[in-house]
């Protein structure tokens, strides 16, 4: 892969995040009125005048994008109104639990439901075929918190088998193997729940990938040297429609994020998403544009990262 | 081979008695796009199967390497290879059985060549899979020395093997192509349009690579197009199909000096050649037939400019007019100098 | 039988079109600034009344000047005169109007979503001919039976991938004649149909030309066909002519040596007692990267040293042969 | 023969009554499509003629037990306030399908105006549009909706329909850059078809050239398009109103379930709360994501065009 490929994909990266920088000043200072915000949140009077101050909100507007540009590239995104700690460090510290839930579930399910919809195009037709696009769909049509609601209240509430809340037992172990064990059976429902809501569309984009590669003539060839039709599928019919699965793989990271929301949301999990939700009922909304903010450069990265798996599957994009 | 095989002289490599394709339509009958086909192709012979845009020739060849569509299937038809180590009775292989068959002795070039590598993958690889598939034993050294034949023989330098299929020209992956089909040393090669997408000059290099390869080879060649001028420089006989059937076969040089069969005579005169009369021929008039609504009588009657009231009540059968010669019309041999 | 005219006498006075040193290049992307030079010098003259081959290889150039004849392809430099006038200062509209275009793919050629009908009444709108209803109707109808359509009312209401590539192909020409147009640009018009149907097609096209006194221009890749149908032949080599003049000239006496090579490789139904077939060698270069000197003195088997240096830019006349012009070192000017 | 019944002006209404009366039993004639449209059928009318059907509203009666179990009272049973559910999952359907709709409409427009503006004219246009669409597509939805509609919750309250008005406009505006980048690479490929190349030497100008020939090829898929994407918007307006961002004055079908899940219907089991509105959106997403598939079929070239 040429320097020039990953060049003008990491200034793409950077525009996009400029964009989101400039965005989220005009969203909040041109439509919303933060002086506003701030009188109505519960922090003391003179908490409020010291934060008016230091973010600069007494000044003209565009000192203002220039502090907030400042501040926001030094990583200080404020002082959140409820916990009255800093942005970053509320956002810093619910990162690794929303990557750890997000990194299994997409990893998960992008295998799984890939394989899933291998299966079904090779078999094109058949019962196995029938009943995982049917499922498929049925699960698609599913919004996640939906399912969340649906597993706790069959695994949790009927069947009492796991914890459905927080990241692990309050008072339980902190340390150790025991730790690790609470943690895991915490995460369990959490990441079934996205992993399940994210599978169906996996298997169907899979599914119409490798149909369409199918009716290549390569394919063709492959079958006419005598390959057998599973080695002509993993040889040639699988490598190449993973092409167009990377690409939508990257373009559904943003919308897999936004299940991880609502899905640490339901299950209390200390995620950014359950962070941010949580800040919509206190309108406390520094915390809100951080997450909105750490989430955005979250996906913008995970894409630039996934264009350069592509290049380096893609030996047109390789050599070119 | 089987006491029950019938026995074919040695000269002959390939025997396609009475091949039907088909598939069933909406209401689940039989509708048949290759209808009683049979032909031989000799050893060492260019065979040539002509005709327009769904005649059937394409099926055909797909039916000969058993890479028939699943939608489509055969009701009739026997398809025998004399191959060196014995004889193959190609329709009766399963979809296993065909595995080993395929490339190991009888391989195919497609139309293009633009579709049929695989892109994500090194044309060194794809040619070295084809090897291991039939010759599991061989080592790596065995593999790259092989390939690098192949590329002598097409033409191509051995380095440029490690490269990607959209790394080369239209011409030049034709010639990759042909170095796969090349690649497990087969008895018979079938080409489906191999120069069709390709210009004149590039066609006429690759139609003579085709052409050194079988005499320095000794392969079996059958050439489809739907050229017949293409056919008339590669081929040593001919088999012209109309409607899913053969309407006329016999040598280049005969059929071609004297056409008997009236679909025949007016597709020939279709090509203006160079140097010939300054005139257009006359056209043949209508399409060809729906295959699922054949005419009853002889298929080609509804646009046939000598057709006779007989035509239409009955359909001719095809009829041998000597050792190589046979024709599916009811006045076939037509009195000399009758033939437009 | 025959449906061309071979009475050429018919000299005009005025060319239809003139072409002169013309130019198009096209930036490549991600190249810094070079340049393909799909048209790189051509001249050309299109008689009225004549039937013009333009004979070449694909990607010499050749749809790309038909384009250029129609204001389809902005030019880069040199002259298009339609009747003497330069086509920039003409309006495009009633060039258009006037030269009508058949193009090479009737499947793709033909809007899908539009019927036969709203096909060949189309022009007569855009141009504002006729009366709405009744009037404009009558000429689609007519011109559609012309292009051999037969009766016009079962092909009306039918969609394009209701028709067959024929069928398809004639309702382009109707529409074309619509405009009741002097000349045709036909770019490879019938390549993409089967053997059998490509005579119906040319015979429609000659029928009109001979009724109504049609220009034509011929682009083809199959010297067969040119020798057929036309009066006067242009062979293209890498976006520039190489060899003009009439169809005898060119087949029966071929002066450049790429004339000569493609007319020995054309394949023939009947083998004749030709002379050695000459392959050349490697492929038509890019057109980025034309060769210095005689652009094809790299294929050329006569090539000396002069062909390696010296770009024979103009078209040496053929000595004792009226309109016989070739561009080689070896043609006696 | 010119005079023939079959070739007629007539145009527009009737050739466009009859194309719907084929597109519409072309979805019957497939099994998904047949599956979805009753769907459809059946929730369109339950849900345009909810206030006769629903026996309380939902909003104002809380005089019942709360979270009592189905029963002859209460079909569905009641909800955390003592309402019943029943009432609410139709009354529901009204909101839950008047912002799919509504916001699949915007997306489809602004999809179809950029990709076609984007995908013709080329050039700056179009690297600016890419720009914006392509930053659209990266951008994870959820977090921006909310940010989105946080910002503006306070302005929209003086909105006619309110925050449903305001959920309409940022999932409309959020969802049209699949929609236009789909178009733009249609007009991209339509432009180089030889039928536009043929209408420009025929003498059409460009504003022919698109209302002619581009627009009557791209609006098919965009039609296609746009009703998938309702059973996106559908998802996306019960995501909001559950994570609190619905209009507590017009409960939908998220809103139901946002308090199910807070008034600890899920723990206790009060399935018959949580359920319905959850059944609803599944059916009605399901729905719209058939016919939409059965559609694309119809339209989409590539799939219809492929040989049998």
């Amino acid at each position: 892969m040429s320097w020039r490929h990953v060049g003008s994909r990491a200034l793409v990266a950077l525009g996009t995040l400029a964009f989101v920088l400039v965005f989220n000043f005009f969203l909040f200072r041109a439509v919303g009125d933060p002086k506003k915000d701030l009188i109505r949140s519960r922090l003391t009077p003179a908490a409020k005048e010291a934060l008016l101050k230091e973010r600069g909100l007494d000044r003209d507007k565009l000192t203002q994008f220039r502090i907030y540009l400042s501040q926001t590239l030094r990583g200080d995104l404020g002082t959140s109104f409820t916990s009255r700690k800093p942005v970053l460090d509320e956002v810093l510290g619910a990162l690794p639990n929303t990557l750890m839930l997000v990194g299994v579930a997409t990893l998960l399910s992008a295998f799984i439901g890939g394989w899933m919809g291998v299966i079904a195009a090779s078999r094109r037709g058949s019962a196995w075929d029938t009943a995982l696009t049917q499922g498929s769909l049925v699960f698609w049509s599913m919004p996640f918190f939906f399912i969340a609601i649906i597993f706790i209240w069959i695994f949790a509430v009927k069947l009492g088998a796991f914890p459905t809340g927080l990241k692990s037992t309050p008072g339980g172990p902190t340390s150790g193997f025991a730790y690790y064990r609470d943690v895991f059976e915490h995460a369990l429902l959490p990441v079934t729940t996205l992993t399940i809501s994210l599978l169906a569309q996996y298997t169907v984009v899979m599914r119409a990938t490798v149909s369409d590669v199918m009716n290549e003539d390569y394919i063709t060839t492959g079958r006419a040297i005598g390959l057998p039709a599973r080695l002509v599928m993993r040889r040639h019919a699988v490598p190449n429609a993973l092409l167009p699965f990377v690409t939508l793989f990257a373009l559904n990271i943003g919308f897999v994020l936004s299940g991880a929301f609502v899905i640490e949301s339901v299950f209390s999990w200390p995620g950014i998403g359950d962070l941010g939700i949580e800040a919509i009922g206190n309108k406390d909304y520094p915390v809100l544009q951080g997450t909105f903010l750490v989430a955005s450069a979250a996906v913008i990265v995970a894409n630039f990262a996934t264009d350069l798996v592509y290049g380096l599957l893609d030996p047109r994009v390789r050599t070119a | 081979m089987s006491a029950s095989a019938p026995d074919l002289p040695a000269d002959v490599l390939l025997d396609v008695r009475d091949l039907a394709v088909a598939y069933r339509n909406g209401r689940g009958e039989e509708v048949r796009i290759v209808d009683g086909v049979s032909f031989q192709v000799r050893r060492g012979e260019a065979f040539g199967l002509a005709g327009e845009s769904g005649c059937g020739k394409t099926t055909t060849a797909l039916a000969l390497l058993g890479l028939l569509p699943t939608s489509l299937y055969r009701p009739t038809g026997e398809i025998l290879l004399n191959a060196a180590d014995g004889l193959v009775s190609i329709h009766k292989r399963t979809e296993r059985g065909m595995q080993q068959v395929r490339w190991a002795k009888v391989s195919m070039v497609f139309q293009g060549a633009m579709n049929a590598l695989d892109p994500v993958m090194r044309v060194s690889n794809q040619i070295g899979e084809a090897i291991r598939l039939h010759e599991p034993g061989i080592d790596r050294r065995g593999v790259e020395e092989r390939i690098a034949e192949l590329f002598g023989y097409v033409g191509i330098a051995a380095a440029r093997s490690r490269q990607y299929p959209h790394e080369f020209s239209g011409g030049m992956r034709q010639r990759v192509m042909i170095a796969l089909a090349l690649a497990c040393k087969p008895e018979l090669v079938i080409g489906d349009e191999p120069t069709t997408a390709l210009d004149v000059m590039m066609q006429a290099q690759i139609l003579q690579l085709l052409e050194d390869l079988r005499r320095d080879l000794g392969l079996s060649l059958i050439l489809i197009t739907h050229d017949l001028s293409v056919l008339a420089e590669t081929c040593d006989r001919v088999a012209i199909m109309y409607a899913g059937e053969i309407a006329e076969i016999g040598t280049v040089r005969d059929l071609y000096a004297k056409p008997e069969h009236p679909y025949t005579q007016r597709l020939l005169a279709a090509f203006p050649a160079v140097g010939g009369p300054r005139q257009l021929a006359p056209a043949i008039g209508g399409v060809p037939p729906d295959p699922a609504d054949q005419p009853t009588g002889c298929r080609f009657a509804p646009r046939c400019h000598r057709v006779q009231d007989i035509c239409a009540a009955q359909a001719p059968a095809l009829r041998a007019l000597d050792d190589e010669r046979a024709a599916r019309c009811h006045f076939a041999p037509w009195p000399t100098g009758s033939t437009t | 039988m025959a449906d061309r005219e071979h009475d050429v006498s018919t000299t005009a006075t005025t060319p239809l079109f003139e072409v002169r040193d013309l130019q198009v290049h096209f930036p490549i992307r991600r190249s810094g600034g070079q340049v393909a030079r799909a048209l790189d010098g051509v001249d050309l003259e299109w008689r009225r009344g004549e039937v013009l081959g333009i004979v070449g290889e694909s990607g010499c150039g050749k749809s790309t000047l038909g384009r250029a004849l129609l204001g389809l392809q902005a030019t880069t430099s040199g002259e298009i005169l339609v009747d003497g006038e330069p086509l920039e200062d003409a309006d495009l509209r009633a060039v258009r109007r006037r030269v009508q275009m058949v193009f090479q793919d009737p499947y793709q050629s033909l809007n899908p979503r539009q019927t036969v009908g709203a096909q060949v009444l189309e022009p007569l709108a855009i141009h504002g001919i006729g009366a709405r209803g009744a009037d404009r109707i009558a000429r689609g109808v007519a011109v559609l039976e012309a292009a051999g359509l037969r009766p016009a009312a079962r092909f009306w209401d039918r969609y394009p991938h209701e028709l067959s590539g024929g069928q398809r192909q004639r309702v382009v020409i109707a529409a074309a004649m619509a405009l009741q147009p002097e000349a045709l640009i036909c770019d490879e018009p019938v390549s993409a149909l089967d053997v059998s149907v490509r005579a119906q097609v040319l015979h429609v096209l000659m029928t009109l030309k001979r009724e109504r006194g049609l220009s034509l221009i011929f682009i083809t890749h199959d010297l067969g066909l040119a020798w057929a149908l036309c009066d006067r032949i242009a062979v293209m080599y890498l976006g520039r002519m190489v060899e003009t003049g009439t169809a005898e000239q060119v087949i029966g006496d071929p002066r450049h040596p790429y004339t000569k090579a493609l007319l020995s490789v054309v394949p023939s139904p009947f083998p004749r007692d030709r002379v050695r077939r000459e392959i050349l060698a490697g492929e038509l270069p890019d057109a980025s990267r034309i060769p210095t000197g005689c652009r094809f003195h790299p294929r050329c088997p006569a090539a000396f040293d002069r062909c390696r240096s010296d770009d024979p830019r103009t078209l040496a006349a053929v000595a004792g042969a009226d309109g016989h012009r070739a561009a080689c070192w070896l043609v006696d000017g | 023969m010119a005079a023939e019944p079959a070739i007629s002006a007539a145009g527009g209404t009737a050739r466009a009554l009859a194309a719907t009366r084929r597109t519409l039993s072309l979805i019957w004639s497939s099994r998904r499509g047949r599956i979805g449209l009753s769907i459809l059928v059946v929730f369109t009318l339950a849900a345009l003629l909810s206030p006769v059907l629903a026996p309380e509203d939902p909003t104002r009666d809380f005089g019942s037990e709360i979270l009592a179990p189905p029963s002859s009272d209460h079909l569905l049973g009641t909800d955390g306030n003592g309402a019943d559910v029943l009432s609410g999952v139709l009354i529901g359907a009204r909101v839950s399908m008047a912002v799919g709709f509504a916001a699949a409409i915007i997306s489809g427009v602004i999809g179809a105006f950029v990709g076609v503006v984007s995908g013709y004219y080329g050039g700056w246009i179009d690297r600016t549009l890419t720009a914006i669409d392509d930053w659209f597509l990266v951008i994870p939805f959820l977090p921006f909706a909310i940010v989105v509609a946080t910002a503006l919750g306070r302005v929209a309250d003086d909105w006619p329909g309110g925050r449903v008005t305001l959920l309409i406009i940022v999932i409309g505006m959020l969802s049209w850059a699949g929609t236009s980048r789909l178009v733009r690479s249609q007009v991209l490929s339509l432009k180089e078809r030889q039928f536009v190349e043929r209408a420009k030497a025929l003498g059409a100008s460009p504003g022919w050239i698109v209302r002619k020939h581009i627009l009557p090829n791209v609006m098919p898929l965009v039609f296609a398009n746009t009703v998938l994407i309702v059973s996106a918007t559908i998802l996306a307006e019960s995501t909001l109103a559950f994570v609190g961002l619905g209009d507590p004055l017009r409960p939908s079908w998220g809103t139901m379930l946002e308090k199910a899940n807070d008034s600890g219907a899920v723990a206790t089991g009060a399935w018959w709360f949580f359920l319905p509105p959850g059944i609803g959106i599944v059916l009605v997403v399901l729905g719209f994501t058939l016919v939409g598939y059965a559609i694309e079929e119809i339209v989409n070239p590539r799939l219809r065009e492929r040989r049998g």
